[in-house]
């Protein structure tokens, strides 16, 4: 008998809702916590339905104190819960990083092991849609640089559901990043090809191995999020020119996946890294330094696409300006053809 | 102290202002976003968070501020910043992203700068709190006049910086006014879920500081707490925190379903509408008239159609000036 | 409620305890270290902070816990964590920095962790605040009892930790005590410098729960105050803020010169010192003899000295061990 | 008539409280504030003699509310006064982050330049004296990320009196990183190589311009604060091999300048980055991958000796073997002969 798997599109917002519940229901250990994360179902909809589901023991609305939840996440965590906490735009982080990257991040290892940190903590990144300086950065690097934490931002919902369900059932923090752009909400635009098929029962996606989405052989493009797609259209363009394009999406930043761009630059002897991220002191850098040390040859000077070191513009001319795009991405590997 | 009729005018033409200006923002905002409603189309795109109902806060505080003194207001910010005297022309202006906006495009409106008349905002919940502290620590240190204000939310009275601009206030004794504008809801999260206590202006106890509450979104008494609470700043008393329960007409923000509100709670606040309550009270009270009235109001649309014309008319800026101002 | 015989002799025990395991430790600290300081040298590098004067609060409040209550403390956490049953061997060896740490020497002094007994602290002020009211959430999600007791100090007491982690708490009626050490002194900045009010425990107003002065550094008045708090949080009443008049009778680490106190401040609390004091209440109370004094006082040393042993004896980790931990 | 110039050596610590002290004198917008900085002169010593000089009107003694005071010195500056801020440790920066890269790196821009915040933001970093990891962390990425800060840490008296000169006169925000170990407080370990000649008058160090602070043509290493002594003694060290590597002092991260790294590896064709900030997204990505992305011509795949991406653990054995040295150094240009 011969039966046909439907296509089952989601966005990512729905893909996350339904790693947590799905979770919740086998783990009771697990709840959530944030800003209108309840019968709100969370601003960027990746809470919806829980709160009916779950009630507000288990899924609960919290006052505009990120400090004392997030606090609070590592309180409960070390004492056997799995909580799971939103910021609502990453760009808040800074009222609340110590009990991040100095509490969240280190009771772990301040314990030698004994306390354990099972914290989700799921948080909006990206701009471009005109939402200013405090609401539209990435800050990639801001949360990869800080020893114990892991990261994640996926670029597609099947990705985003098999990243959360691994996070959830990680031992450790993870920071759960997740793209304004490709969350499929229309009122911020959609990125189509964020929604992708994703199975109905749970899996995981493994933390800290990258993705080779896209096959080629002249260049690799390697991003995250935003910068995946970007990636791909730019690939589409270059193979018009019958250039032969890999694209790499990183998925996780925290491990990073070093092998694996190492492995694709190899084989293409070009790389360009594409990051929503400001340009410095960030993932571009790293990466582009991480196959440079392992003396991976070359056959151009390595290229970097990503946000200019200027606060984000609110104005659309001035924002769409600075943010990247594939036609970036194609004039960074003609810079490398024009200079090899 | 209570309000003159020139006063009470002055109010009524800023609520006035402010009203229009955001009607006229609201219609404009949903420019190019239907069908499908997306943040990042039309000529105002982003979030729009809009004020009315919340106008008596603004203008019973700011009657007792000039140019010279300090307001830092929040993400809803036009009320204030209208009743600041902050210029209306460059505000709409940067509203759209212009060039001629106050910033040139680069804030929009969460991020309404007007050095001249020491007005500015945030994104970020209660961060205005701190420069408020600041500027008024500046004009003691310089022997300088001037009270500063920060607005802010009721939910914002929840977050840490409340709590440590407060005692710093208090510990140096500046000339700062702390106002909630207690709306009763942060984004969809109700007021008696956030808050431990029912009433902000009990806090001011843990800082020995006055505290005052002010029910009813009711200007006249706003201006009469608020003028108390200035004088006071000014002669080097001290801040004061001060509540006040007020009303947000709107959503959160544009595109807000609002689905959180208790059935008929909306009605209940239109009916409540405080423009036509101080026209009412105008009207019985200062012997003001219809002819007035429509004077006034025609006045303040032909400011207001001005200034949104003026954000039309421009220009955008060169998208590369956005290299531009991030150091000067 | 007052404390029994039984209770009585805990805490002077446990007070006797700590002080000494704090006067080896201020020894051990200074070798190495002379004739230049150098933080860096001898068997216990780094910052140390004593707690001495301050045995008080931690026997009052963890005479009411046991082990499966939670305690978050502070960058001077000697005190408590004896009181709380941390093991002591380990808690020495960590200090030390020695593979037998309770850590294996990665967390160190200031982050004394022990997960049988749910202690932690931390180095950053007031960052204990928030995972106490999370632990509470925890057990009250789990239905399972326990209360959590976050330390701190007066000064922590001006950080937006305090004021956040403290409406959560009430909001949630979440079984927690935050109790406060007031030694007068945040490093070299006396409280009235730092803080608009003179007392803390007003602040329980602005969160609509219980507040609880207690003078003098009595051990027994903190039991009572300390018990009634921590039976509410048992009984499911929510929160209780408690702020004890404490002192320190070291500088704010070793290597402080402590030239910001007032003259003669220092030996005025010598003076008060709680030890002596207990045992004369024990003595004239409790049918305590001087026999028994001395065989209790041996006991504890006894104690201490095998800890301190231990950490001597055990070995470091091996550097690469650096590594591991980060992730579990 | 010849004068003899005598030495007048300062430690950073007495550098930077006599620039602070010549700008007060001068510019009465100049004041302090901080935790323990009045009469106590700063936990590293860096504010001695201002209280007793100025008066606590203008050398504040603050609670211990960093994102108050640090939004009250955006607030005083925007009003026309120029604070000096500290934050005693770095580590401290995740309690107050919003008041300094939302807010204090922000209003400039926000506000189209029509308001300016000249504030310096200095903060001690750096470990190697056993304080743990809340208390030993260097975060230079941390800061350097994000747009809108100038961010200069010194390698000497000189440099520090003459970099805080400049910050103090600078009308945007610059953040000012002290090394520990560098401060010339005995109790926390002195660098003797810190303690240079300052001269007494006046002077500014531009911000935004590396030094070269010793010539070689094999190899350059490129470091910051502590990196620069580690760099200084790995120099002698393979000097002694007949190997002649140069040094370059960054000095400023924000703005970094590129140009003098890469002219320099131009000339020598090989490049060590030394941070004692953690590895990963850090300064050493940076500058590596803002020499190899123009292209310079190498000899060896360039190496980094950076803090490993852990916790900053306590005890003594852990801490050294992790902190970046000279031996590390030499280790790595080793590395790049094996491998040329
Ligand atoms: C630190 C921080 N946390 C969360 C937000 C997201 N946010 C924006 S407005 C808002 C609600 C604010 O409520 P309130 O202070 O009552 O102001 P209102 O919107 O009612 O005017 C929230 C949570 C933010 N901007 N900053
Ligand atoms: C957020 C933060 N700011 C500053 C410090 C530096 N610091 C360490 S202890 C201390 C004083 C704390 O005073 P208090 O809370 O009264 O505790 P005590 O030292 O008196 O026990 C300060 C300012 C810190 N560790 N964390
Ligand atoms: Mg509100
Ligand atoms: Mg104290």
């Amino acid at each position: 008998m011969t039966v046909a798997t439907k296509e089952r599109k989601l966005t990512i917002a729905r893909a996350m809702a339904e790693a947590i519940a799905q979770e919740m229901r086998v783990d009771e250990r697990v709840f959530v916590m944030g800003e209108d994360i309840g019968p709100l179902g969370g601003v960027f909809g990746n809470t919806r339905g829980l709160h009916e589901e779950f009630g507000s023991e288990r899924v609960r609305d919290t006052p505009i104190s990120e400090t004392a939840f997030m606090g609070a996440a590592v309180g409960a965590a070390a004492d056997g819960m799995r909580p799971i906490v939103e910021l609502m735009f990453v760009d808040f982080f800074g009222v609340c990083f110590d009990a991040i990257y100095n509490l969240m991040a280190k009771n772990t290892y301040f314990s030698g092991g004994e306390v354990q940190v099972p914290v989700v903590l799921m948080t909006s990144t990206g701009g471009g849609y005109s939402d200013a300086g405090q609401h539209s950065q990435c800050l990639h690097a801001t949360f990869a640089h800080l020893p114990g934490m892991k990261v994640v931002a996926p670029s597609n919902a099947y990705d985003a559901k098999g990243l959360m369900t691994a996070a959830i059932r990680d031992n450790n923090p993870v920071i759960f990043m997740f793209h304004k752009a490709l969350q499929g909400m229309g009122w911020l635009g959609t990125e189509k090809d964020a929604i992708v098929h994703v199975p109905e029962e749970s899996y995981e996606v493994p933390i800290g191995k990258a993705a080779v989405v896209r096959e080629g052989s002249d260049v690799t493009i390697v991003g995250i999020t935003s910068g995946v797609h970007h990636g791909l259209k730019a690939a589409r363009q270059l193979a018009e020119r019958g250039i032969s394009a890999e694209v790499v999406d990183l998925r996780s930043l925290v491990p990073l996946d070093r092998a694996m761009v190492i492995e694709s630059v190899r084989k293409t002897g070009r790389l360009i890294v594409v990051d929503e991220d400001y340009h410095s002191y960030g993932v571009s850098g790293e990466v582009i330094c991480s196959v440079v040390e392992q003396g991976v040859p070359l056959k151009a000077a390595p290229q970097r696409v990503a946000y200019p070191d200027i606060p984000i513009p609110f104005t659309r001319p001035m924002e769409q300006w600075a943010l990247p795009n594939a036609d970036k991405i194609v004039a960074a590997f003609e810079t490398m053809e024009k200079n090899a | 102290m209570k309000p003159s009729r020139d006063q009470k005018l002055w109010m009524y033409e800023q609520m006035h202002t402010s009203r229009y200006f955001e009607e006229c923002i609201e219609k404009i905002y949903m420019e190019g976003k239907s069908p499908a409603f997306n943040m990042a189309n039309g000529p105002i795109p982003g979030e729009m968070h809009l004020s009315n109902g919340q106008e008596p806060c603004a203008v019973g505080v700011c009657a007792h501020l000039n140019a010279d003194d300090i307001v830092t207001a929040t993400h809803r910010p036009h009320h204030e910043a209208i009743a600041k005297g902050v210029d209306l022309d460059r505000m709409a202006a940067e509203i759209f992203g212009k060039k001629t906006g106050l910033s040139g495009g680069r804030g929009g409106h969460m991020h309404i700068f007007d050095a001249r008349v020491n007005f500015s905002c945030s994104g970020i919940i209660a961060q205005g709190m701190g420069p408020a502290v600041g500027a008024a620590l500046s004009r003691k240190l310089q022997h300088k006049e001037g009270v500063a204000v920060a607005f802010l939310g009721e939910g914002a009275a929840n977050q840490g910086a409340f709590h440590e601009s407060l005692n710093l206030a208090a510990v140096w004794k500046l000339p700062v006014v702390f106002v909630i504008e207690d709306n009763a809801w942060g984004i969809s999260v109700a007021k008696s879920a956030s808050t431990a206590i029912e009433r902000n202006d009990k806090r001011a106890a843990a800082y020995g500081i006055p505290g005052h509450y002010v029910p009813d979104n009711d200007p006249l008494a706003i201006f009469e707490v608020a003028g108390e609470a200035i004088s006071r700043a000014r002669r080097g008393e001290g801040p004061t925190l001060i509540e006040i329960e007020t009303y947000r007409l709107a959503g959160h923000f544009m595109g807000d379903a609002e689905g959180y509100r208790p059935e008929g709670e909306k009605e209940a606040l239109f009916a409540r509408d405080p423009i036509p309550k101080m026209r009412r009270h105008l009207i019985d009270e200062e012997e003001w008239s219809d002819a007035q009235d429509q004077e006034l109001v025609a006045r303040t649309h032909a400011r207001v159609d001005k200034a949104i014309q003026f954000a039309r008319d421009s220009e955008y800026p060169a998208p590369e000036e956005a290299l531009e101002k991030v150091f000067v």
